[in-house]
């Protein structure tokens, strides 16, 4: 797929770069005209990203027509080295494209309803999200590395502007401040990776990279040591363990943001730099091992803590991070494919979620716990409908979305990495399985409780998204087997090195089915029927039930090194300069000068003879030095 | 319109003087008047230096707008200006920061006429400075800006009280002073040794520039203007003065020296460091690239644990002061345009930053991080300005910063890979303690105390839009700098691969 | 009687000269050493004047002149001492310490 | 024998003489006439010389003046500085000392002294000009009515001259007996035909004669007397000795060690090295230590004789411009430091420089001029001091002194500290009454015209140093 782009550079597909371009000038008006235009020039942003789903359509038709194309413009040139910023337009991107710009329009539209009459700026709130929308599409489109890395940075920005958009509340400053540090952590990797990589190969650019290391011109050591700091970006962006404590305290921001976000975008982009960069990942093992752990083992922690945690938003952000998990055990297992489609299929399921909390906290007078929740789908049918169409996709039940992308996923980690890893994916997902029906029987069914009577549907601008995003989290797993004639699969229009066609491997399928509907059944007797009482569970596991909820103590871990020894660290050079460098170095120089010359000032006795006898001695002094210098002068 | 351009020059550095000189006769009384007309002459400087910038001609490349006149003959100094490549950058940040400070000082009642005297004659010195090619000149400049930095600071600076210990204005514009001439003492003996070696009996850098000098005198001599500037430019063991002086400085002379001063001792390093010795440059790399590395962590760490706002934004530019070092040391063309690129955009940042936290101090009179909270409801404007400069000085992409620290590491990467990681993760430290000022002073709940304070007038907004205007601008689009700065910095390097 | 015993004569009397200088506390005293090293001066120049290579009076003519000098000097020496007498009632060099340090 | 070249020495015995005899008839408040009246003879010498005697190159008594570009520039210098110290000390006479006729009288006597001393071609008239010089000194330095100081400064001012003086003789004589001769061109003769290694006893007349100059100079050893009687004297006497008597003392010493023992350079150098090393540091350092304004200045101006010795050791013709624009350049510098110094005592009658307390505020014209001084005196730029020095330490360096310039340059850092307390307490400190200070306008005028001297050496020095080149041709051929 991306080897094969050499030449084919087909003009029509040029115009992709309309669309962040676009975006990013709305961004502009908005900041600038923003408060001369009616609702501080909100619907210019909604424009710019409708725009943008235009321009993937028609990009779309192209590209299924005469292929994709690279496409670049010289920045600026620095001695022998020139500097540019393009676009790449094949599957992934075109993919890519689609996803983002659809998700960033349902959105807004949605946001349209929500941010009405909470505080902060309206238009301000509209303008970070067409800047956010601008850089994830550049850093989809990016040919290179300096542009990729460039819109990494950007979109890390706009999490943070947008998670900290109630600036005026101490949590949400903290928590942007928490997940803007914690990614740049990450970013720090990439940059170290970016640079490892031009030191050998003298570009940034991507396909001259995979052709330089095809070659062998990179040292299988320092391609390694790439990759993997590539990856640390990769894992800081997408919330992969240990890099993951940011995206829970996230939920802070608005609920759309979370959905966009937090869900469907930013998240992903750590997985989608995986998938681009994967010729390079693929040819160093230790690379793809580490990718394949690290997300396993994240899918799991994460899905576990999914399980206790009470705050519905919380719940949804870590069975985000353990989807992620999933996605990244798929690349690492060599299930390029699978990741791609479990991607965009959780992207579709996870905004929809999202709204829907959204929109039930909008119906209920701002209620985040789900204890408090039960039986909305009386007094909100759609929410609750769309609601649950997302549980039960991202829960694996059959025909939906999450059903075939899971089975992909579990299908790509059986061949690829052998039964444990596939074992310990099917405990995961029969975790996911069993959260999802918790939050179905807890949330949407169950009994209406007294105080949430009078919980109205939202309106039409909020619900409209939510069955749109429904209806694709139905029907997007339909993609995956080839039912319409001259397209066979998902898997063999974009695919690595070598189209996979759509095969059902009949045993993983049966097991598959059977731990999702087992996971609803659990649920069901744990939450609605109350057979076995969910109390005594936690009693029995307390001490795993206290560590779960407190993080695994992680988040307190991270804190005291912070603490103790970072900041104390910073404090103890603030007060070794002060002290050392300055008041010892610079004033204790000065003042042994001065010493010294108060101590020559009591030589001046004030008595003539001895100002004579001083004369004499250096006259003396000066005549014997003469004498013994003499014989050598 | 070529006269115009052999003059251009002249009156850079000729106009500030004769009006520092003149504004001294001038009544004390007209506050408003004294104001209006520095503001008047500090735009038409300000024209001149954009003048400049695009009369600049970066194809041609070398040494333009010269212009000689016959000063002392006996002992062969010539009062020759010209710029190139490298100065011209530095020419248009003076003028920017100059023009701003002289709008951001508006509101100093204190004898104003002498503050504004000395201002121009701070400004004379460092146009000087930029523009001047001949040694003696050179250090004529670079100690007239030194000079006016006593009174300034002693007189209208702001002495600080931290409990455990005290830092009195008077003690930081001493220890600034004997500093920074202790530097130009080493830089002072390092000229002459080149005057006396170089054997024609001329101070002219175009002269100099054929002689070569004997392997081990460049070996002595060239550490002697590697630290001699080093110390105006805040180099690792030899940067106590710049935070104390800084906090000390009032708010538009911290602005003109963290942004311009330090700039010159860098560009002094260059021009007549590594452009004359460029052996003993060659063999002193290792050396300056590990101590910009340990300015670059240690100025990030101990702005970390500073409690004073100013005191964290002088330790910041001791950090990127680093970038501009370690830049240097490299010796290959991304590497030292990168530096010289990060000397322009950290120069207007730290501008931009002092100009911040000077209202912030102006309006609130205190600058203790743990007091100030959550201003943003109440000074919108200066927020979004901190929080735009915060994010260039951590290196956000789309701002200037980013361009320059990327190019510095790219060199840096080419020959010394761990020194650059550590580059890197100073970046990192300096976005720890950035974010964590930003979401301590800027959000949050308003802490009540803080009710009465107002936002930036609109004259301190517009002056501090400019610099953001230029961190965007040099962020999104460098080319025209980054033409210029190769064209200044490939002859350089030809004399450096030409050993 | 060769030249070289001038010489010494002049030598010795300068140098108890200089002892009285740095001796005496009495300012007269001191001014009366002075007069005695200028004596020493005279001795030298008329000895080298009278036995050096090519005998000619500068030597002789250098002496009167010193000893005009050292008398204009003695007398305005005599008269600073005399303010001095008046100020302080005495002339003792050890109290005349009021500046120092 | 064109005794008409002896026109200005001439006319200015008659000034002399003139206000000495008009004092007698001149009622006690028609006194003012006087200053004026020498004003008038100086600056009528000035022109006379400056007219008459332009690029003449002979000498008088066979040899005994000599007539010559350097004799003429020093001449012309003496007599703007008289005309400077005449000027400065008009307000402070009236106002602190008793019988001005015999004042200026003698002070026209010293300028005539200085005149003789820089065209004396041999060792006897250097001798005779330099006791007229230091006689009339002693007495202007007793000059001071009220208080125990002025008969103290006399008293050590005259003993230890006398017992310099008579070093010297001792040198003379030990040289002339020697050499043969006193005349400057003979003995350079004489000493071309000794050769290498110098004869004991001429090597002992030699270091008298440097310790005798030394002491007029003050340099370290035998300069325990200068910060004394500088705070002694009057304050334009102390102007007038720390500028004009040190001048003339180099003008005697550039011109001895030039024309009389260059050959003997190599053995002489060593000692001059070693004694401005020692004078500039010690000068400097303890000078950091002071209360007085006037002591201050005294070791200060101690530490820019060793700045000035440096430029002899090496001597150059480089290096001879160096001195002779450095002497230019400090002597002006140091007469605006003590013109300020003068109106601050002619109005609060306060010398201790914690007294300079909020001179900002009480006088801003004073305070400017004082720190365009002070800063001049530290060799930052603009002002004179930073082209003298510069010009000075390159020349020194180009005699391979490098070091020593490092060590000069190093000191001129540490006298920026001490000048710097100055300017702290005249900026910085409040003053307890800040009642305006009540400066004439004459004196604001005199303040006025030397701070333009200053500013103008340092940034337009031309025409100054193509007379000093023309001067330096004059010695060193």
């Amino acid at each position: 797929m991306l080897f094969q782009i050499e030449t084919v550079t087909n003009s029509g597909v040029q115009w992709a770069w309309l669309a962040p371009t676009l975006s990013a000038s709305a961004f502009c008006a908005i900041v600038v005209l923003g408060r001369f235009l009616p609702k501080q020039g909100a619907f210019l942003s909604l424009l710019a990203i409708m725009a943008g789903f235009g321009v993937f359509w028609y990009v779309l038709s192209e590209f299924l027509s005469s292929g994709g194309g690279i496409f670049s413009v010289d920045w600026f040139t620095v001695g022998e080295s020139t500097f540019s910023w393009g676009i790449i337009v094949d599957e992934l991107s075109v993919v890519m494209l689609g996803l983002v710009t659809f998700v960033a329009l349902m959105v807004q539209m949605y946001s349209l309803g929500y941010m009405k009459n909470q505080e902060g700026s309206f238009g301000w709130y509209f303008a970070v999200h067409s800047l956010f929308a601008a850089a994830m599409l550049t850093l989809v489109l990016a040919d290179n590395f300096l542009l990729m890395y460039i819109a990494w940075e950007l979109v890390g920005a706009c999490s943070y502007l947008l998670i900290g958009f109630w600036y005026h509340r101490r949590s949400a400053a903290e928590a942007a401040k928490k997940a803007f540090i914690t990614t740049r952590i990450g970013d720090v990797g990439l940059l170290i990776g970016i640079l490892l990589l031009f030191n050998e190969t003298g570009t940034f650019d991507i396909t001259t990279i995979f052709h330089i290391a095809e070659q062998g011109g990179i040292g299988s050591g320092t391609l390694t040591a790439a990759v993997l700091l590539i990856f640390l970006g990769a894992m800081g962006k997408s919330a992969q363990f240990p890099l993951h404590v940011w995206l829970p305290d996230a939920m802070e921001g608005p609920t759309p943001v979370s959905a966009l976000i937090h869900a469907a975008t930013m998240v992903v982009a750590g997985v989608f730099l995986v998938a681009r960069v994967f010729p390079l990942f693929v040819m160093s093992d230790t690379a793809m091992l580490v990718v394949a752990l690290i997300g396993l083992i994240t899918a799991l922690i994460t899905a576990a803590m999914a399980l206790v945690m009470t705050d519905l938003k919380r719940v949804l952000a870590y069975s985000t991070i353990s989807h992620l998990g999933f996605m990244m055990l798929a690349l690492g297992s060599f299930g390029f494919t699978a990741a791609i489609f479990h991607l965009v299929a959780h992207a579709f399921a996870k905004a929809l979620l999202f709204l829907g909390a959204g929109s039930i906290a909008h119906g209920t007078g701002d209620k985040r716990d789900i204890r408090e929740m039960g039986g909305l789908w009386k007094r909100m049918p759609v929410t609750s409908i769309t609601f649950g169409i997302g549980l039960l996709a991202l829960g694996g039940i059959p025909p939906l979305s999450g059903f075939f992308s899971k089975d992909e996923i579990l299908v790509a980690v059986l061949d690829g990495r052998g039964p444990l890893f596939f074992v310990l994916t099917l405990v995961a997902a029969l975790m996911s399985a069993l959260y999802m029906a918790r939050l179905l029987f807890l949330v949407v069914l169950g009994n209406l409780k007294t105080e949430n009577e009078h919980a109205h549907e939202s309106p039409w601008v909020m619900t409209v998204p939510l069955i749109a995003l429904a209806v694709l989290a139905l029907g997007a797993g339909l993609l995956a087997p080839g039912l319409i004639p001259g397209y066979d699969g998902f898997g063999n229009w974009l695919f690595f090195e070598e189209p996979e066609a759509y095969h059902i491997n009949f045993l993983v399928m049966v097991i598959s089915v059977v731990l999702s509907i087992g996971g609803f059944a659990i649920g069901w007797a744990l939450y609605s029927r109350k057979l076995l009482s969910a109390d005594r569970i936690r009693e029995r596991f307390s001490g795993l039930h206290r560590v779960l909820v407190n993080k695994y103590y992680l988040d307190d871990l991270y804190q005291w090194v912070i603490n103790r020894v970072v900041l104390a660290f910073a404090r103890f050079m603030a007060l070794f300069d002060r002290i050392v460098v300055n008041d010892v170095g610079v004033n204790g120089t000065g003042r042994s000068v001065f010493l010294s010359a108060w101590r020559l000032r009591y030589l001046e006795t004030g008595k003539v003879y001895n100002y004579a006898l001083v004369m004499v001695v250096g006259v003396v002094a000066v005549a014997l030095i003469w004498w013994l210098a003499l014989p050598y002068a | 319109m070529d006269t115009f351009d052999s003059y251009v020059l002249m009156a850079l550095v000729a106009i500030p003087f004769v009006w520092g000189v003149l504004l001294a006769f001038l009544p004390r009384e007209r506050l408003q008047h004294i104001r209006l007309t520095s503001a008047a002459v500090a735009l038409v400087v300000l024209g001149l230096t954009a003048y400049v910038f695009l009369a600049y001609d970066s194809s041609l490349g070398g040494y333009q707008l010269i212009r000689e006149f016959q000063w002392l003959d006996s002992l062969g100094v010539t009062l020759s200006l010209g710029v190139d490549g490298i100065s011209v950058p530095m020419v248009l940040l003076t003028g920017v920061v100059m023009f701003t400070g002289v709008l951001i000082s508006w509101n100093i009642e204190y004898r104003a006429k002498e503050f504004f005297v000395l201002f121009f004659l701070l400004v004379a010195g460092v146009f000087g400075v930029f523009v001047s090619l001949d040694l003696f000149f050179f250090f004529f400049f670079y100690e007239m800006a030194v000079m006016p930095m006593y009174l300034l600071i002693g007189v209208w600076g702001s002495s600080s009280d931290f409990g455990s210990f005290l830092r009195p204005k008077e003690y930081g514009a001493m220890k600034l002073m004997l500093y920074l001439v202790a530097g130009s003492v080493l830089v002072w003996v390092a000229l002459i040794a080149v005057f006396v070696e170089g054997g024609m009996g001329t101070f002219s850098l175009l002269a100099l520039e054929d002689v070569t000098f004997s392997e081990n005198f460049q070996r002595i001599f060239f550490p002697l203007f590697m630290i001699g500037f080093g110390v105006l430019a805040g180099l690792w063991p030899f940067h106590s003065w710049s935070p104390d002086g800084h906090v000390a400085a009032p708010t538009s002379v911290s602005m003109l020296h963290a942004g311009v001063l330090m700039k010159l001792g860098a560009y002094g390093i260059i021009r007549i460091g590594i452009d004359l010795l460029p052996q003993g440059a060659e063999d002193w790399m290792p050396v300056l690239i590990i101590l910009g590395a340990v300015n670059v962590i240690y100025g990030a760490v101990s702005a970390m644990g500073q409690r004073d706002l100013k005191y964290v934004v002088g330790y910041s530019s001791v950090s990127h002061m680093g970038y501009v070092f370690m830049g240097f040391a490299t010796l290959n063309s991304i590497g030292m345009s990168g530096a010289v690129l990060q000397m322009f955009s950290h120069g207007i940042m730290t501008a931009l930053m002092f100009a911040l936290v000077g209202v912030i101090y102006s309006r609130t009179h205190v600058r203790d991080i743990g007091v100030l909270e959550g201003l943003t409801k109440r000074i919108g404007l200066t927020a979004a300005f901190f929080v735009v400069a915060g994010l260039t000085s951590l290196g956000l992409p789309g701002l200037s910063g980013f361009v320059a620290e990327l190019m510095v590491f790219i060199g840096v990467f080419r020959d010394y890979p761990v020194l650059g990681m550590l580059g890197i993760i100073g970046a990192a430290i300096t976005a720890v303690y950035i974010l964590r000022l930003l979401a301590k002073v800027f959000f949050g709940p308003l802490d009540p105390r803080w009710e009465h304070v107002t936002d930036a007038t609109r004259l301190e907004g517009f002056s501090m839009a400019i610099l953001v205007a230029f961190l965007l601008v040099v962020g999104l689009y460098p080319r025209p700098w980054m033409d210029m700065i190769n064209s200044g910095v490939a002859p350089i390097l030809q004399r450096v691969a030409g050993l | 009687m060769s030249l070289i015993h001038f010489q010494v004569l002049s030598a010795a009397l300068f140098s108890i000269g200089v002892y009285g200088v740095l001796a005496r506390r009495s300012a007269v005293m001191v001014l009366l050493a002075l007069e005695l090293m200028l004596n020493a001066v005279n001795v030298n120049l008329i000895a080298f004047a009278a036995y050096g290579e090519q005998v000619q009076a500068t030597g002789q003519v250098i002496a009167i002149f010193v000893i005009t000098v050292a008398a204009a000097e003695v007398g305005l020496a005599m008269a600073i001492i005399l303010r001095l007498f008046r100020d302080r009632a005495s002339v003792d060099v050890d109290e005349v310490d009021l500046m120092k340090w | 024998m064109n005794y008409l070249l002896f026109a200005p020495e001439f006319t200015l015995t008659a000034v002399a003489f003139a206000v000495l005899g008009v004092d007698l008839f001149l009622p006690r408040d028609k006194k003012g006439y006087l200053p004026a009246l020498s004003v008038v003879g100086l600056i009528g010498v000035f022109v006379l010389s400056l007219r008459y005697l332009w690029g003449r190159d002979t000498d008088l008594y066979d040899g005994l003046f000599l007539i010559d570009n350097f004799s003429l520039f020093f001449k012309a210098f003496f007599l703007v500085l008289g005309v400077m110290v005449v000027l400065s000390s008009v307000d402070y006479v009236k106002k602190h000392l008793s019988r001005p006729g015999e004042y200026y009288g003698i002070l026209i006597f010293s300028i005539l002294a200085m005149m003789l001393m820089a065209a004396s071609g041999e060792l006897l008239t250097a001798y005779i000009s330099l006791e007229l010089l230091s006689f009339s000194l002693y007495v202007l330095v007793s000059y001071g009515r009220h208080g125990l100081k002025p008969s103290e400064a006399g008293v050590k001012y005259i003993l230890l001259g006398a017992f310099a003086s008579a070093l010297l003789l001792y040198g003379i004589s030990q040289v002339y007996g020697m050499l043969g001769t006193t005349r400057f061109d003979e003995i350079h003769a004489a000493l071309l035909l000794e050769g290498t290694p110098l004869n004991p006893a001429v090597l002992v007349g030699l270091v008298l004669i440097i310790a005798g100059l030394g002491f007029k100079v003050a340099v370290v050893p035998f300069h325990m007397w200068a910060p004394d009687v500088y705070e002694g004297a009057p304050t334009p006497v102390t102007a007038y000795l720390a500028v004009g008597s040190k001048a003339a003392a180099f003008a005697l010493i550039l011109r001895l060690f030039s024309q009389a023992f260059m050959p003997a350079f190599d053995d002489w150098q060593i000692i001059l090295v070693i004694l401005a090393a020692l004078t500039m540091t010690v000068g400097n350092l303890v000078a950091m230590a002071q209360q007085n304004i006037k002591r201050m200045l005294a070791y200060s101006s101690i530490g820019q004789v060793g700045y000035l010795l440096m430029g002899v050791a090496a001597l150059s013709p480089l290096a001879s411009n160096g001195v002779i624009l450095h002497l230019v350049g400090y002597g002006g510098t140091n007469l605006l430091a003590f013109m300020c110094v003068i109106v601050f005592y002619n109005a609060t009658n306060k010398e201790e420089i914690a007294d300079f307390a909020g001179l900002a505020d009480r006088s801003p014209f004073v305070a400017m001029a004082m720190s365009a001084a002070l800063l001049s005196l530290a060799g930052l730029p603009f002002f004179a001091g930073f082209t003298t020095k510069f010009y000075l330490f390159t020349a020194a360096a180009d005699g391979g002194l490098l070091w020593l310039v490092g060590l000069a340059i190093t000191n001129s850092l540490i006298s920026l500290y001490y000048y710097m307390m100055v300017m702290k307490q005249m900026y910085m400190v409040p003053a307890d009454d800040n009642t305006p200070l009540n400066v004439s306008m004459f004196s604001c005028g005199v303040l006025g015209m030397l701070l333009a001297g200053v500013i103008i050496i340092g940034v337009y020095p031309g025409p100054l140093v193509n007379a000093i080149q023309a001067a330096t041709k004059a010695i060193l051929p």
